[in-house]
């Protein structure tokens, strides 16, 4: 069984006097494919936003490939190897769709190298996606889709070993969803770890390895799709009847 | 009780037209879905309706006890003045504002402020999540939570005809069904008129009377009923993953 | 008991002070607060009205306050004639608010300008029965003196900011006013006119003007460029008592005001400005939205 | 020589505060300058030639000034430059005049010339070769008469305020004061009330006072309501002297004792022409409507002087040599319309000829009865004094 | 070859161009005219770096120079340093002044941060009010050297001798070389990583975080080189003047024109300060000795309210959009 790339110990989060998470422990092996759903409010992107750096939580520990990530700011996870991408598209607007990319690369993943090797890469990212012929375009012309694929390419250019997808899919047909889907899963062949949250119960049961399933700041189940499928918590809390 | 008539609409961004000739009813008291693939224009129609884009040809009429009104010419403002609610993609709510002054701005126009105390005893009602948290900013909700209030602000306005543009984006399945399916309630108890643009087909057809779909801003398909739509080949491949 | 009658005193300047300053940052507290527009001509359009009220006291011998009410509608319907200005050629093209501080400083300077060569260089003043004499009072050996035109300043100002901020609070414009500048497509959706609903606030806010002019010819001698004194004071205390926050606006003022009078009783006036400014840096440091913030940063 | 050249006009070139914070006072010297210019012209000019005023206004910011005179003296090609108004203003002029090596009239100017030590520069502002102390000595002769002990001294936080309070310093300790408080204010004060009662808690004798126009409405209000057991209070208040303030503030002005350049006193005579200059001015102000002050006592004498000595000296060197020129101030004592002038090696005046004065019998807000004599009764120097001072609070 | 360098011999032309100029016996005002114009390159040009590329807008402009000033100031009181040397630390402080702020209003967004460096200007000029040594408030008259050397060598020498004849071409050319210079850091900054990385802070710093770029580090950079560039655009003040009192070094001038400039010109890409600038500096040098009235002021009023609703994107902006 491959090592755990990320453990998360306790983990606790408060809003004022709200608890948002609550000793959260769970854990995401070397290259598996993570499910993570739960009811709206329960706490998921909360969780993402503690492990990415964005918030820090008030309790707990998280480790990722054996670094403790406490005190540790957003970029530095980024460069350890941690790239999430945003529930709602946050592009660099005044920035080409290209240049978007090249900002992981040039801060991360290809810090150091020639500027015409960073575009060549960033373009092969942007053909994986099919967004090629736009490269050069603005970000404010782009659909919805379109938004959330460059949100996924940009994370990608950060070559993460452990990528979080926040509701990539979310208001994307079923083609779209399917479309969406394997790219995830090609770039998860090439050995990177993925967390996926998202609601579209066909995606994350066809993606997943494992899935685990917040309530209420709560874990309250873990394991397979199909034994998470019948959980009957989960099916009280999340997917109902 | 209010009707909806589109006729041949032609509208788009800058030099870009988006729908070419869309005509659509929306009967009174009904429910109808509007589908399509992303990037067709179906938030687009619903913008025109609420006259925040402004059509370059056709007509947009809405009838409403017996008066028929042509909202080409009409402001948003006037728009909803007659009763039209949009809840726009994107939700698009007042982050900084708490749940509850979100609401109480849903209830801006006159006719609406009138019935307020009612319709937010309504709201809390149908998302008993809101009340527990009406004091919350909105922009710090959860996505999930955040479609509610948009829903819920837009049934502050007590509108006649709601246009809903994906009520179930980021929902959890279990609020998704609910949703729907309190759309549902919605037009009957409060009998509203609604126009809704829904990705959920298996959801949205629990509820709807009729639908079209819309293929790059032309109707393709208008449905007579529920079942001719989902017997309808472009759903099977678009949405039931045939 | 020296001592004890001198920081009381101290402290009842200071809090009248601040009522003058929350008189004069009011209605910036609205336009830049809450409408985000960053006008900084606000101090000079603020020395437009006291020249107002002199002319009115000088030539119809009207009292300043009153000038100040005569005046109040009639900023009101400047503030409409600016907005649109504002709009039409600035706000429709762009979105960034800082750019319009360019506008503003053009204003500002073509406001300055007009006053010249209307009013001339000259200080001017206004006389009243109230101004330069003081209420005393003597409590247990301690003699305290509250001068009439800074109460003024501190009782119109309370007002003002207790008026403004129940009608933001309690009304449907209010609240659609304190929404504008999140989300304006929203707000045409909840059927008000945002452009409409933005044009009455920030005349609102220039309304308040009047009054504020009429305080400050009561408290200090004015010319042309007067106002620009006043700049960094009045956006401190938006600053410091939160953007958005009408309440927060009196409370910022109040703080200023009362630290500056404590520092001149005690320390030594040249150094009030450095206390009043590491004051505002503090809470930044601690608070970075300001006292009443609503936690956005723009 | 050719007649044309003999017709071609002197230009006279300056930089003035015509907007900006010095403004109310530029452009009353500005006024007075042009009748100067009138004056002059209508006499035969200097040495046969009629002058020209070449100026442009400075913003009140040191910063425009090297700009300015370079441009006067190498585009506009000017014959003379002269200052414009105040310490700072003059200064960054100085090495422009250096460097070519012409006659530098200053007006209202403090030390100056003190590092330059430059020989063609000469200034009018009558406080006598040390300037700073000058200009309050004659105030700490006025108040013996109170026979005071300690002092308290207050500034505005500015260039010209605090070189007065330092001068003060200097005359108090001469006197043997004790300086009880010593404290400056930022410009920008609104509220003076709490400095007031501050400096009364020291419970001083005497209060000098030396503030800008803001502070010193501000002061005299503030004196007027919290009140103050010091028998004299003033000294160095820029701005009393201002017609819009002075109207302004009426009746609280009553008591302060503060200096001043010219007064509608009758023993002010020995200023000859000045009354009919003063009369012209208001004339002028009145008939083309201009917005400078109204009275223009405080500057409209001493801004004429400084031309009006230049234009002396030349008509009496008779040629356009910067060099004779200056001799010839140096060695010189001018008559004018500020009395007889006096220069030191420095350029500063020999002797210091401030006034004393106090308001008194200030009954309203009316302006003209500034422009009668009874109002501001000169306290010193002796021999042109009009009234004996009163302690502050007699006079409330 | 001489493509890929094209900037950089336009730098080394506008040099020597400088340097030419002072040779020539020019009526001085063009001198003095263009001392104030290249000084205001070199501020716009050192505003935008944190304003214009990372969003980030300084409203303390006046606290920086006015430092650089002091500074200055405090160099010749003290052992009457030469104007290099005052340069130098007058930068260097400057930009600590840069990094201390950077870690005050690490935590402030927008308008919060520009009115906290508004703040620090002000705290700052207090302090200089109350510090005799440089003058205090009473300010400071400066004497400056007949014959300046630097390196042993006579710059300036009015009988010949030295490179220039006269301090004010000296401070010309040397305004010049010190404004080419930041043009030249900030177009460097902005075709590198600093420049990308600050573009990104200013569309979403939150994301930029997450896509690696090191926000507060860059940050810091981006004002301590800013901080610096004006505390040497204020250091060669006092020579310049000879007289400094606080009003003059701290002037609300200095804040209105280091963010009217770059925005009259275009805030996206180097060459907008500098556009701007040149512009509405040449504007405001002239209007002084023509107009020379209020009008003066009216017309900068006026000039500022149109330009922002003709380009609202600057000049820059606004050619790049028509050549489109
Ligand atoms: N800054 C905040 N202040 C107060 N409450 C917050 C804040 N951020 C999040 N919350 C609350 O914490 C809870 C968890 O939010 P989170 O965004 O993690 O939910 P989620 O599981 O991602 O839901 P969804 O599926 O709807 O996106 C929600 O109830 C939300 O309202
Ligand atoms: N503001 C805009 N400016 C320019 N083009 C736009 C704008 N909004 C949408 N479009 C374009 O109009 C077309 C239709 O968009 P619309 O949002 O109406 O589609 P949709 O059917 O609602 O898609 P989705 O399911 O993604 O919401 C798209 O090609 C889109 O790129
Ligand atoms: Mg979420
Ligand atoms: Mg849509």
């Amino acid at each position: 069984m491959a090592e755990a790339l990320l453990k998360v110990d306790s983990v606790t989060k408060n809003f004022g006097g709200f608890t948002a998470l609550s000793e959260v422990t769970t854990e995401v092996k070397a290259g598996e494919r993570f499910g993570l759903i739960g009811p709206n409010g329960s706490g998921k992107t909360t969780l993402i936003n503690c492990i990415s750096g964005t918030l820090t939580n008030d309790g707990g520990s998280i480790i990722f490939d054996g670094q403790d990530l406490q005190g540790m700011k957003a970029h530095v996870r980024t460069a350890a190897g941690i790239t999430r991408t945003f529930q709602i598209p946050r592009p660099f607007h005044s920035m080409t769709i290209i240049d978007n990319l090249k900002i992981p690369l040039e801060f991360v993943s290809a810090s150091g190298r020639a500027q015409t090797e960073i575009r060549d890469e960033a373009m092969s990212i942007l053909e994986t996606m099919g967004m090629a012929e736009k490269a050069d375009e603005e970000t404010s012309g782009l659909t919805q889709i379109e938004l959330r694929k460059l949100e996924l390419a940009r994370a990608i250019a950060a070559k993460p070993k452990l990528l979080i997808s926040d509701e990539a899919m979310a208001g994307l047909t079923g083609n779209e969803v399917d479309e969406v889907t394997q790219i995830l899963i090609n770039f998860n062949e090439q050995g990177m770890t993925i967390i996926m949250i998202e609601h579209i119960m066909r995606a994350v049961m066809q993606f997943s390895q494992r899935v685990i399933c917040l309530d209420a700041g709560q874990l309250i189940a873990e394991g397979t799709p199909d034994i998470i499928q019948k959980d009957k918590g989960v099916e009280r809390a999340y997917l109902g009847v | 009780m209010a009707e909806l008539i589109i006729k041949d609409l032609v509208a788009g961004y800058g030099n870009v037209s988006v729908l070419h000739n869309v005509s659509l009813e929306v009967e009174e008291g009904s429910i109808v879905a509007l589908l399509g693939t992303n990037g067709n224009g179906k938030s687009t129609l619903m913008r025109c309706v609420a006259g925040l884009i402004k059509p370059t040809a056709g007509s947009i009429t809405f009838k409403d006890e017996g008066a028929e009104i042509d909202l080409i010419s009409d402001s948003p403002k006037q728009i909803v003045d007659h009763g039209i609610a949009l809840v726009p993609e994107g939700r698009r709510l007042f982050p900084l504002l708490t749940v509850e002054q979100n609401l109480m701005l849903g209830a801006y126009r006159k006719a609406a402020r009138e019935r307020i105390d009612e319709s937010i005893e309504f709201c809390f009602e149908l998302f008993p999540r809101l009340a527990e948290r009406r004091e919350q900013k909105a922009g710090s909700m959860s996505g999930g939570e955040q479609q509610m209030l948009a829903v819920a602000r837009a049934m502050m306005s007590v509108p006649k005809l709601l246009l809903i543009d994906e009520p179930s984006v980021g929902l959890a399945p279990i609020l998704v069904a609910q949703m729907i399916e309190k759309i549902g309630e919605l037009s009957e108890s409060r009998n509203v008129t609604i126009l809704m643009a829904e990705q959920n087909f298996n959801q949205a057809i629990k509820i709807a009377d009729r639908g079209y779909i819309i293929v790059h801003g032309e109707i393709a398909f208008a449905s007579k009923d529920a079942q001719d739509l989902a017997d309808n080949d472009m759903v099977k491949s678009y949405y039931l993953g045939a | 008991m020296e001592f004890l009658e001198l920081l009381i005193n101290a402290l009842i300047a200071g809090i009248l002070l601040g009522g003058f300053f929350a008189a004069l940052s009011i209605g910036l507290s609205i336009c830049f607060g809450l409408l985000d527009a960053v006008n900084i001509a606000h101090p000079t359009i603020i020395v437009g009205a006291a020249f107002c009220t002199f002319l009115l006291n000088d030539l119809l011998g009207i009292d300043p306050i009153v000038a100040g009410l005569i005046l109040t509608p009639v900023f009101f319907l400047f503030g409409m004639g600016i907005y649109s200005l504002y709009y039409q050629f600035f706000e429709r093209q762009s979105a960034e608010a800082l750019r319009g501080l360019a506008f503003f400083f053009g204003l500002l300077f073509i406001a300055e300008v007009v006053m010249i060569m209307i009013f001339g260089v000259d200080h001017r003043l206004v006389s009243a029965p109230y101004i330069g004499e003081s209420f005393t009072a003597v409590v247990t050996g301690m003699t305290f003196s509250v001068p009439y035109r800074l109460l003024a300043a501190f009782v119109i100002a309370g007002l003002m900011t207790l008026g403004i901020s129940y009608y933001l609070s309690s009304s449907y414009f209010g609240r659609a006013t304190s929404a504008v500048h999140q989300d304006m497509m929203a707000l045409s959706l909840m059927g008000a006119d945002p452009v409409m609903i933005k044009r009455i606030a920030f005349a609102l806010g220039l309304a308040t003007c009047g009054l504020a002019g009429a305080l400050m010819i009561i408290v200090i001698p004015i010319e042309p460029a007067v106002g620009r004194f006043f700049i960094g004071n009045v956006f401190a205390i938006v600053v410091l008592g939160g953007l958005g926050s009408i309440p927060g606006t009196l409370v910022g003022a109040l703080i200023l005001g009362i630290a500056e009078s404590l520092v001149s009783t005690f320390f030594g006036p040249s150094w009030a400005p450095a206390v009043s400014f590491g004051i505002l840096l503090g809470v930044l440091a601690f608070k970075p939205t300001g006292l009443f913030g609503t936690g956005d940063t723009r | 020589f050719s007649p044309s050249a003999q017709a071609k006009p002197i230009k006279v070139g300056f930089s003035m505060a015509l907007t900006g914070a010095l403004a109310g006072g530029g452009k009353q010297a500005l006024e007075a300058m042009k009748i100067w210019r009138d004056d002059i012209n209508s006499k035969g000019g200097m040495i046969g030639r009629q002058v020209e005023l070449v100026y442009y206004d400075d913003q009140t910011n040191p910063k425009n000034v090297p700009g300015i005179y370079a441009k006067l003296l190498d585009v506009d090609k000017v014959d003379f430059i002269v200052s414009g108004y105040g310490t700072n203003l003059i200064a960054p002029a100085m090495p422009v005049a250096i460097d070519r090596d012409v006659v530098f009239m200053g007006l209202f100017g403090m030390n100056n010339n003190k590092k330059w030590k430059y020989d063609k520069y000469f200034q009018i502002l009558p406080a006598g070769p040390d300037p700073a102390v000058g200009f309050s000595y004659n105030w700490f002769e006025a108040l013996k008469t109170f026979k005071p002990k300690t002092i308290a001294l207050l500034s505005a936080d500015a260039e010209f305020a605090r070189n007065l309070k330092e001068g003060a310093v200097k005359n108090a300790k001469a006197m043997g004061l004790k300086i009880v408080y010593n404290e400056n204010y930022p410009p920008k004060t609104a509220d003076f009330t709490p400095i007031v009662r501050a400096v009364n808690a020291k419970k001083p004798d005497v209060f000098y006072i030396a503030s800008y126009p803001n502070g010193s409405a501000g002061l005299v209000r503030a004196l007027a309501e919290v009140g103050t057991e010091a028998k004299a209070v003033g000294g160095g208040m820029v701005g009393l002297q201002f017609s819009g303030l002075m109207a302004g503030l009426g009746p609280n002005l009553n008591g302060i004792l503060n200096y001043d350049f010219y007064v509608p006193e009758p023993t002010m005579a020995l200023y000859p022409g000045a009354t009919e200059l003063i009369a012209k001015y208001q004339n002028k102000v009145k008939t083309e409507g201009l917005k400078t002050d109204a009275l223009g006592y405080y500057l409209v004498p001493w801004a004429y002087a400084y031309l009006d000595v230049l234009g002396q000296a030349v008509n009496a060197v008779g040629k356009i040599d910067h060099e004779a020129i200056a001799k010839y101030i140096h060695a010189t004592e001018f008559t004018s319309v500020v009395g007889k002038i006096k220069f030191t090696e420095l350029g500063e005046w020999s002797e210091t000829r401030t006034i004393v004065v106090q308001y008194q019998n200030i009954k309203n807000n009316d302006l003209q009865q500034f422009a009668r004599p009874g109002t501001r009764k000169i306290m010193y120097p002796l021999d042109i004094k009009t009234g004996t001072p009163q302690t502050y609070n007699s006079l409330r | 070859m001489l493509q890929r360098y094209r900037f950089e011999i336009g730098c080394v032309v506008a040099l020597l161009a400088c340097f030419l100029i002072t040779q020539v016996e020019l009526n001085r005002f063009y001198y003095f005219a263009g001392f104030a114009i290249l000084q205001y390159v070199l501020i716009s040009t050192a505003w935008n770096i944190l304003g214009g590329y990372g969003g980030y807008i300084n409203f303390g402009t006046a606290g920086f120079l006015g430092l650089g000033t002091y500074v200055a100031i405090a160099m010749i009181q003290w052992y009457g340093a030469g104007i290099i040397e005052q340069i130098i630390v007058a930068g260097a402080l400057a930009g600590l002044l840069g990094l201390g702020i950077g870690y005050i209003t690490l935590r402030l967004k927008g308008v919060y941060f520009a009115i906290a460096t508004l703040a620090i200007a002000i705290v700052l000029e207090t302090f200089v009010n109350n510090w005799d040594y440089v003058g205090g408030a009473a300010g400071v008259s400066i004497l400056p050297p007949r014959t300046p050397e630097l390196l042993g060598i006579t710059i300036v020498d009015r009988k010949g001798g030295g490179i220039f004849y006269n301090n004010k071409e000296w401070l010309f050319f040397l305004m010049g070389a010190l404004a080419i210079a930041s043009v030249w850091i900030a177009r460097t900054i902005e075709f590198g990583k600093l420049g990308r990385g600050l573009n990104a802070i200013k569309d979403n710093e939150e994301a930029a975080e997450c896509m690696g770029v090191p926000t507060l580090k860059l940050k810091l950079i981006a004002t301590v080189i800013s901080g610096a560039l004006m505390g040497v655009a204020g250091a060669v003040f006092p020579s310049y003047l000879t007289f400094v009192d606080p009003p003059t070094a701290f002037n609300l001038e200095f804040a209105v024109n280091s963010l009217a400039m770059p925005m009259i010109g275009g805030t996206f890409t180097w060459i907008g300060p500098v556009v701007g600038s040149i512009l509405l500096g040449t504007v405001q040098q002239v209007a002084i000795v023509t107009i020379s009235s209020e009008i003066n002021l009216l017309i900068i009023g006026l000039l500022l309210v149109i330009f922002v609703t003709i380009a609202p994107h600057g000049i820059v902006g606004w050619f790049m959009k028509k050549n489109k």
